[in-house]
């Protein structure tokens, strides 16, 4: 059998599968959400659907509220995660907790750490009620508002808590294959400890932080169950949003579902592609 | 010039069971290339570690010029390493890498050019600067790396194995390469290797290192004519070593009288001498029957397992002198008395 | 960095970590636990009597995200695994296009192309059923599978196969005793990610599944907002637990360097 | 081993989906005999959309409800729990749009009000069955608020199976004397800022509460019944914001959110961050204290000028597979016996929807001997001051003049 008809044989399932279901799906939508469907009677393209939603105030306020959660984030747990890597490659009391705390945490669904962060923070949470055991506040309404809050404090808290781990472990790994030795070799040269770092190891573990960032990126900016149960009543994420145009009884309303699903889809793809193309040239040698 | 001391250095890594370095002292002199050799993993990198600041030491001292070294960071200490993987930075082009050290120190953009320019013709790279890394030979990413570390005027130059995986044409140039830059700098130099003959051209002084202790430092030649012990001896290549007794500038043994070079003192002893220094028939003095065991012939020279009375000794012939030796045959070996080495630390 | 300050930022690093759960465990043995009391006031097996009983719906929904899951990881290993060896050995022209398609599903969120998707599975008459979650999940898994499984190949030297083939062995006899051995402990990698990826999945549950395939993430999101806060908590702990189990059966292999082997894992 | 024979059986029952049921042609079943009806019923299964939130009605269910239909008709009752009745119906317009009309998903749902109006308007509701369940008799049609569902009328699309009124909920313990009608609570919350709440509409109990304030605007309902009229609307609508925007700074967070749902606001009012609850059917109050969330000190009461009082009722979707299945699940859920076992307080505590007279007579003692919960207003009381329910289409315009006047 010719190479290429055998490397074409190995890959075809998976190229049905996603070209089916993944480009599929995204194709139906774009049907939809101009409403050409000739199969259930759709025959009169058109772009009222876009209209509608781009000229809806509410839109814009949920794709910056999207924005913002996504871009707080990404930047909060990438720092944190490069830290927690570094911290994790020394040797420390308690390192073998916090590796087997990354590896866990990995596995615990977001629903689950969501649920653990609305008791923690929200205004009658631990954190709360210690506030009162300690008589820094006498009832719930003094806490500071961080779920349901307009500045999306649990969520960003939520995709934090459980992201950290995610672009650690992946920067930890590169950092290990990296070794010491470059930053030592920088630090011999004459580098500070920050310059070695800043100049040598951040250049070196650029690929990993790149591809885990930009994924905890699209993520946090096309979910929807955390900011469906840690979201304030208005405005919502941009997920919340097509999904409730989605559920909307009125089926007049879906082909905006469909809309705002393209939009998500082409807005996460522009910006990964522009997050990834800055940092590179910010960062990179 | 600078001249480093190093004063009961000791560190153990953690977990493991045995110090890597322990109790080692050492004084490099200054303006001169030394070299530490010892088998691999005997412990040399982590002594340059020490000293570049890499590590800290469980105990001992480290002083540049009689000052202590070890309160200062690595990037204050003027003492740079260059790693035997080089460890060019690949994210950044030969000029960037060249240039690095002066820019972590903050000089002014031209000047920086101006040295990397310099550099790179000195290692005989010129025009190289925007290449990256990944794409030199290893020749080349040698020659970049000492001019990396050349750049920042270090007081002191640590190489870990230079010459390590480079073939051997390349390995001619880049010892006399180092050698003629320390020359021109004048930077007191430790390389760490782990092959005798490297350690010879390119050291003024040799520090051989067995078991984490210094066994022997000087000029090069003492340590092969000369070896302080047995195992030194083997180190070099040279494994004869004949039991006896030394008395009035004779020595006993059971190859009969040899005379010594010079005036010993009394007393059992173990008597060496180089294979290569062996001779076939008369010659400089003490000539000894002996039984052929092997030959072998080595291109270079021809290999010899002489026996007699329980003693073996390994000679190294010209092929010419050794045509028509035979296995299993009687020789007389000549032992020139000049060669002749009584170790230090007596009978095995 | 000092040691005393790296101990410290570990243990704030630590409890950071733990923190978020503790609540819901103390919350599944709760009763009346509200402000301002820092502790439960009543503790009670209520809630866990309630998930574990026959007719909460807790169990049933247990076994359906296993079963899901496994469906889920097997397809996609048996679909992966050929594609990330074309991937992780061959070269061949429209390589960077092919791994852009496969990478695309990581980069787009689901919701994009859940809609779609459901639209077209109604008229198939897929949707509420596991066939059509079990479909649906292999958009995101699916990626990552290959991207491990081609990751594995590229490390693989196909001169083991060919030093087999001339011994005499058939291509399958190959494959089963050289091939399938040396990309086992890459197999099980993937599969875990696999498993873990459609564990966690709501919105392409929930959209597919229409209520009616009603795995844990979507029975716990129902309890959350019904303030169901004890038997949430219990539920959660469920979920956690094969993660955990994976953990301690794999902890040797997923310690140090291969725990974040692929690099690509799913946030 | 056990377990991973069930773990296969499983994977394998699912695999197969919904399969296309036999009796999806439901005029083939009116006017059936009902034991015909059981026997095409039986060794079947019925898939019941409903709410899932709450582990009592849950376990009412499925341990009772499908406890009986298994042993007495070898039914098997798929309870599928919903987070809100939207999500059924919009499974079945999907597949009423994708042209699936014989052997759809959703075989009965818990639904009331717009999302009665949605299917009735869509043609996706099956109607005209109720004369062939036996138990019909017992529902009393002449009562015009079991007969119209939100002011549409019910026409034989659903069954009633539970009545309902608005109530209020506050904690004796913490506050003395609640406001008894509107406009005193309009003036407690100004006394006490950040103590009140409401689900931002389209929660099903954030709008009612936003029109019990839009009754009061109007100066009283009577105006408003009957269709929709624009110009009526304009004329009251902006009282009712006015009313509202004047309240937001001294509501919680001082109106800048408002809770996404009646169980967000529980959660408030459990945790003393507001001093009221309330919702639609009091009886939650009751589990909501039975389950702890609560403490035991809760009380409720309807305001003194009326709350409002509606039905909820189950219906047979057109597409159901199941039809025959679903009748007999109906007929049970309105049976004397199974009403009676909801209207406990322990199990459920809800109002029958059936006709009390026309039960038999020991069965109406065992409903008057029921215990009241003392967290649960009785319905006697509450009934004193019953106020009307809007027609669908006053509520979807209410909603929305909420969402853009108030709510943003």
């Amino acid at each position: 059998m010719p190479g290429g008809a055998r490397t074409f044989l190995l890959l075809a399932p998976a190229l049905v599968v996603i070209g089916v279901l993944f480009l599929g799906g995204l194709g139906v939508a774009v049907l939809r959400s101009v409403g050409y469907m000739p199969l259930i009677g759709l025959t009169d393209p058109s772009l009222d659907a876009y209209a509608a939603l781009l000229s809806n105030r509410d839109f814009y306020r949920s794709l910056a509220l999207s924005l913002h959660i996504s871009i707080t984030s990404t930047l909060i747990a990438s720092v944190i995660a490069v830290g927690a890597a570094l911290l994790l490659r020394r040797g420390f009391a308690g390192r073998g907790i916090v590796s087997f705390l990354f590896q866990l945490n990995l596995t615990v669904p977001h629903l689950v750490g969501a649920i653990g962060i609305l008791y923690l923070f929200s205004q009658s949470g631990s954190f709360a009620r210690l506030g009162y055991q300690v008589g820094l506040i006498d009832q719930p309404g003094q806490f500071p508002a961080l779920v349901y809050d307009p500045f999306a404090v649990g969520i960003i808290l939520q995709y934090v808590w459980k992201e950290v781990p995610f672009i650690g472990l992946v920067v930890l790994a590169q950092m290990q294959g990296i070794g010491a030795d470059y930053e030592a070799a920088a630090r011999s040269l004459g580098a500070r400890p920050w310059q070695a770092f800043r100049h040598v190891l951040l250049p070196l573990i650029l690929p990993g932080l790149l591809a885990s960032s930009a994924i905890v990126f699209a993520f946090t900016f096309g979910a929807y169950e955390i900011p469906a149960l840690l979201g304030q009543s208005h405005p919502q994420a941009l997920p919340v949003l097509a999904y409730r145009l989605f559920t909307d009884v009125d089926l007049a309303a879906r082909p905006q579902a469909m809309a705002a699903s393209i939009l998500i889809a082409a807005i996460s793809g522009v910006m990964v592609w522009a997050y990834v193309a800055l940092t590179r040239r910010r960062v990179g040698g | 010039m600078t001249d480093v001391t190093l004063k009961d250095l000791t560190l153990r890594y953690p977990g493991a069971e045995a110090a890597a370095v322990a109790d080692l002292s050492l004084r490099i002199a200054s303006g001169q290339i030394t070299a530490l050799l010892g088998p691999s993993g005997g412990g040399k990198t982590t002594i340059l570690k020490l000293i570049a600041g890499l590590l800290r030491p469980d105990a001992g001292d480290i002083a540049f010029d009689g000052q202590s070294v070890l309160p200062l960071a690595p990037e204050a200490r003027g003492a740079v390493m260059v790693f035997q993987s080089q460890l060019l930075f690949p994210t950044m082009s030969v000029a960037d890498n060249v240039g690095f050290g002066l820019r972590m120190r903050g000089r002014p953009k031209p000047e920086i050019d101006r040295r990397v320019t310099e550099m790179l013709d000195l290692v005989q790279l010129p025009g190289f600067g925007p290449r990256r890394p990944a794409e030199l030979s290893g020749g080349q990413q040698s020659r970049v790396a000492l001019a990396r570390a050349l750049v920042t005027e270090p007081r002191v130059l640590l190489l870990d194995e230079p010459l390590a995986g480079l073939d051997a044409h390349l390995r001619e140039e880049m010892r006399d390469l180092i050698a003629a830059l320390q020359r021109s700098t004048g930077v007191t130099t430790l390389v760490v290797t782990h092959d005798q003959e490297d350690a010879a051209a390119l050291g003024q002084a040799v520090a051989l290192m067995l078991d984490g202790k210094i066994v022997q430092h000087g000029p090069p030649e003492a340590l092969y004519g000369e070896p302080a012990t047995a195992a030194v001896a083997r180190f070099f290549g040279n494994p004869n070593a004949v039991p006896g007794r030394a008395a009035g500038g004779v020595f006993h043994s059971p190859l009969g009288p040899l005379d010594l070079p010079r005036d010993w003192p009394d007393g059992p002893g173990l008597l060496t001498i180089r294979p290569e220094a062996i001779t076939l028939g008369q010659g400089g003095g003490n000539t000894v029957e002996m039984e052929v065991a092997t030959t072998a012939y080595l291109g270079t020279h021809t290999r010899l397992t002489l026996h007699r009375d329980g003693v073996t000794l390994i000679a190294h012939l010209p092929p010419d002198a050794a045509r028509g030796v035979e296995k299993g045959g009687r020789v007389t070996v000549g032992l020139p008395s000049r060669a002749l080495w009584l170790l230090p630390d007596g009978p095995a | 960095m000092g040691r005393a300050l790296r101990t410290t930022l570990g243990t704030v690093l630590i409890l950071w970590l733990v923190l978020p759960l503790i609540p819901l465990g103390l919350w599944s043995f709760a009763r009346g636990w509200r402000w301002p009391d820092l502790l439960p006031p009543v503790w009670t097996l209520d809630a866990w009597a309630y998930a574990l009983s026959q007719t909460g719906g807790v169990l049933q929904s247990l076994w359906t995200t296993i079963a899901i899951a496994l469906a889920a990881t097997a397809l996609s290993l048996l679909i992966g695994i050929p594609a990330g060896r074309a991937l992780g050995l061959h070269r061949f022209r429209g390589k960077a296009l092919v791994e852009l398609l496969i990478l695309a599903p990581v980069i787009v969120p689901g919701i994009a192309v859940v809609f779609g998707v459901q639209t077209v599975f109604v008229s198939l008459g897929l949707t509420q059923s596991a066939m059509g979650v079990i479909l649906a999940h292999l958009i995101p898994v699916l990626p990552y599978t290959i991207l491990v499984m081609a990751a594995v190949f590229s490390g693989f030297d196909t001169a083991q196969e060919d030093q087999a083939r001339s011994l005499g062995a058939s291509p399958a006899q190959a494959f089963r005793h050289v091939t399938l051995p040396a990309i086992a402990p890459g197999i099980l990698v993937a599969g875990l990610f696999a498993f873990l990826v459609s564990w966690s999945q709501y919105i392409l549950t929930l959209v597919i599944g229409g209520g009616r395939v009603e795995t844990l993430p979507l029975l716990l999101f129902g309890f959350v907002t019904s303030g169901r806060n004890d038997i949430a908590g219990a539920i959660a702990m469920i979920n956690i637990l094969p993660g955990l189990l994976i953990l301690f059966v794999t902890a040797r292999r997923l310690t140090g360097r291969s725990a974040a082997l692929p690099g690509i894992l799913r946030p | 081993m056990a377990k991973s024979i069930r773990l296969a059986a499983a994977l394998g029952l699912m695999l197969t989906g919904p399969v296309a049921g036999d009796t999806a042609d439901g005029d083939a079943l009116i006017g059936q005999d009902w034991d015909t009806i059981i026997e095409m019923a039986r060794g079947g299964e019925v898939n019941w959309f409903l709410w899932g939130g709450s582990d009592t009605i849950n376990q009412y269910v499925s341990e009772y409800l499908g406890g009986i239909l298994e042993d007495e008709y070898g039914i098997t009752l798929n309870r599928v729990g919903l987070s809100d009745t939207v999500e059924a119906v919009n499974i079945v317009l999907g597949e009423a749009e994708a042209g699936v009309t014989e052997d759809g998903s959703v075989d009965l749902i818990w639904i009331n009000g717009e999302n009665f109006r949605t299917m009735v308007q869509a043609d996706l509701a099956w109607c005209g069955y109720p004369g062939t369940l036996p138990n019909n008799d017992l529902i009393d049609w002449d009562n015009p608020s079991i007969a119209t569902d939100f002011g549409v009328p019910v026409d034989g699309c659903e069954m009633p199976w539970n009545r309902a009124q608005f109530a209020i909920a506050y904690d004796s313990a913490r506050t003395e004397m609640p406001p008894r009608t509107i406009a005193e609570l309009i003036d407690w919350v100004d006394a006490n800022p950040g103590q009140f709440t409401y689900p931002a509409p389209p929660d099903f109990n954030g709008s009612v509460f936003v029109r019990h304030v839009f009754y009061h605007a109007a100066g009283g309902v009577d105006a408003l019944l009957g269709p929709f009229d624009q110009a009526l609307y304009d004329e009251v609508a902006p009282r009712a914001w006015e009313i509202l925007n004047a309240m937001e700074p001294h509501l919680w967070r001082e109106g800048q959110t408002y809770p996404t749902s009646i169980t967000q606001l529980d959660q408030l009012f459990a945790n003393s961050e507001v001093a009221f609850s309330f919702n639609y059917d009091p009886s939650q109050f009751g589990l909501a204290v039975e389950s702890g969330l609560w403490p035991e000190t809760v009380r409720s009461y309807g305001f003194a000028d009326g709350t409002i009082g509606n039905t909820n009722y189950t219906l047979i979707p057109f597409n159901s597979p199941n039809k025959a299945a679903a009748l007999v699940l109906q007929n049970l859920l309105i049976s004397a016996e199974a009403q009676l076992e909801k209207a406990r307080p322990e199990v459920w505590g809800t109002v029958p929807a059936i006709d009390l007279g026309a039960v038999p007579d020991e069965i109406r003692a065992e409903f008057d001997a029921l215990p009241s919960h003392p967290s649960v207003v009785a319905p006697e009381v509450l009934a004193e001051a019953a106020l009307p329910e809007l027609q669908a289409e006053w509520i979807a315009a209410i909603e929305q003049g909420w969402i853009e006047n108030v709510g943003r």
